[in-house]
């Protein structure tokens, strides 16, 4: 039977031997008897379409073709006489010339079933979903024992200091020993002085730069309170949580200040006052 | 239910984002493998009475994974998977996954056509990779298949893969061919 | 256990990276709120029941997230590098095992910087620990080593460590610790 392949079918073919491959199932044929006569004829009549249809036909379409015409051509030759085989490997008898396209076309279909196979096997992959990695961020491992080295202390402890230096000492000993309640009301007064009794100084000012220690933060506070108690200062705020300013009030005012205890801008004071 | 094993374990296959083995699964965990094994099955038949999900043995390890059954629901939420590989790209691969490592030339033996681009594809997808050179003349290079190939393939290990055999209907025909091979002075052993 | 919309709820939230609110979660499986809640509360029943995994509702929704208890496991997997302490949290650990017990004033003393977020670390990490309060103005918290400190360093005893003449009046204090700790250090064994 010849053939007429149904045209939609043409260009799913992936070269010759999946097309021969096609024509064998199709036609029934009989693998291990290649009627090579049948084949040719329906193969080059596919290329012929393919090529009516102005698909590109490939290379290696056109060489199969070539060789099944080859063997078609020996197979009508009778056997050559057994010498004439010349070199031809175990000088038994002649080689059937379809021989090697058979195993081609036996090792080609085995592949085809496995990868028919695998594919069976992606579709069923591919109806799995899995996760992608989780992100973790900011997660800080509780850390393993024995992990770290006393040595890896120590050269820390080396660097630390190396770098430090006598830096330390400056600023330990102040924050330790040397400031006062007295220390910290003189500071006061003097800034708020040498600010002027117009413009003040601000809360902010008069804190010491962070690092801190917190008690000089207190003292500042405890100063503060002292100096609004003899009337040194004057503590205002223009509004509710505003800032704060801090005034030096001349020493002949002073007494009058503290009888007077006016209310406006001693917001401080009067908490005071309570004690 | 639930060991204390078994809840670490589940939890490190649900962040992981890809297959881990016993012995990782047993060095994250800082106990032994028996122990993980163990803990594995345990979690496993958890996870088989009722879940939605489950843990297979993927790419050499354990991975967490929705049940094939629900896929259509999961589809909508997610992007569908990424394309298929077309019938050369499968065919390629499985050439390469019974011979590796093997030759452009030995694939294309096999397939009769030029397998160039299709090989280019499966690299980039990551399936294949370069497995060195052959030590013969022009030094071609040698492709493999990745972990990336089983877990594509849903495979543990490249032995999962069926024995490369004849189809069955030549299977039965196969002494025939043996024999009408054998007259024309063939063997009929191929190479598999 | 486990109806088919608990069922793909679960594989919904195991595939989803982010929260689903129910609303969400019903489009996806094309049905009713009320339904997806019924079907949450049951997955969530069934997670809090010896699960390693548990489902939280957070940010509007819902999501799939190891338990915190298994956070270290975790960690170990996905970060494995990230367990060693940062040089800040390093320096002030050195500093609470030579001058225990001692306040942030006195670390940040030497350091120079605030080290408030460095003894949050060590605090979390359980290397140092609350030893009371000093009574000085403002009663500072006082730090000191623990015993995973010893752990961590491969220490048995606080004597262990290299001994240092500290004396903060002297002014060549410095130099000397400096010195006897370099002395030390060289001869310390490569690990201990």
């Amino acid at each position: 039977m010849l053939a007429a392949p149904p045209t939609v079918r043409l260009e799913t073919f992936e070269g010759p031997l999946d097309l021969l491959l096609h024509l064998v199932r199709v036609g029934q044929m009989d693998i291990f008897d290649l009627p090579i006569a049948r084949l040719c004829d329906q193969y080059i009549a596919h290329l012929s379409a393919m090529e009516s249809l102005d698909l590109s036909v490939a290379g290696e379409f056109l060489v199969m073709a070539a060789t099944l015409l080859e063997i078609k051509s020996r197979l009508l030759l009778p056997a050559p006489p057994r010498e004439e085989t010349g070199e031809n490997d175990d000088g038994s008898d002649a080689l059937d010339p379809r021989a090697e396209l058979v195993e081609r076309l036996l090792e080609y279909g085995k592949y085809q079933r496995m990868a028919e196979l695998l594919k069976g096997a992606e579709g069923d992959r591919g109806r799995m979903f899995f996760r992608d990695t989780a992100e973790i961020r900011d997660y800080v491992l509780p850390p393993r024992f024995g992990e770290m080295s006393a040595d890896d202390l120590l050269r820390t402890l080396q660097r630390l200091l190396a770098s430090v230096g006598a830096g330390e000492r400056a600023v330990t000993s102040v924050r330790r020993q040397k400031i006062t309640l007295r220390m910290k009301m003189r500071e006061v007064l003097l800034r708020a002085e040498a600010a002027g009794a117009d413009e003040g100084v601000t809360l902010e000012e008069l804190l010491p730069a962070p690092p801190f220690a917190l008690l000089e933060v207190v003292l500042l506070f405890l100063a503060l309170l002292e100096l609004l108690k003899v009337g040194s200062i004057l503590v205002a705020q223009t509004q509710f949580c505003g800032e704060m300013r801090v005034f030096f009030v001349p020493e002949a005012e002073r007494a009058a200040l503290v009888d007077e205890r006016t209310e406006e801008g001693l917001t401080i004071a009067g908490g005071v006052d309570g004690e | 239910m639930g060991s204390n094993l078994s809840q670490i374990i589940e939890c490190l296959l649900f962040v992981a984002g890809e297959p881990l083995s016993a012995k990782e699964l047993a060095r994250t965990t800082e106990t032994e493998t028996d122990a993980v094994e163990e803990a594995l099955l345990a979690l496993r038949r958890r996870y088989d009475s009722g879940c939605g999900l489950q843990i297979i043995e993927i790419a050499g390890g354990f991975q967490m994974a929705t049940r094939p059954e629900h896929a259509p629901s999961v589809g909508r939420l997610l992007a569908p998977h990424a394309n298929r590989l077309s019938r050369p790209a499968l065919e390629t691969a499985t050439i390469i996954a019974y011979r590796q490592p093997c030759t452009q030339a030995d694939i294309e033996a096999v397939r009769g056509v030029s397998s160039d681009a299709v090989l280019k594809t499966l690299l980039e997808r990551g399936l294949i990779c370069d497995a060195g050179r052959k030590p013969s003349p022009g030094r071609p290079i040698l492709y493999a298949t990745t972990a990336d190939f089983l877990h594509y393939f849903g495979l543990s290990e490249l032995t999962d893969l069926p024995p490369l055999e004849e189809d069955e209907d030549d299977a039965s025909t196969m002494e025939a061919m043996t024999t009408a091979l054998a007259a024309a002075g063939v063997s009929g052993e191929g190479d598999a």
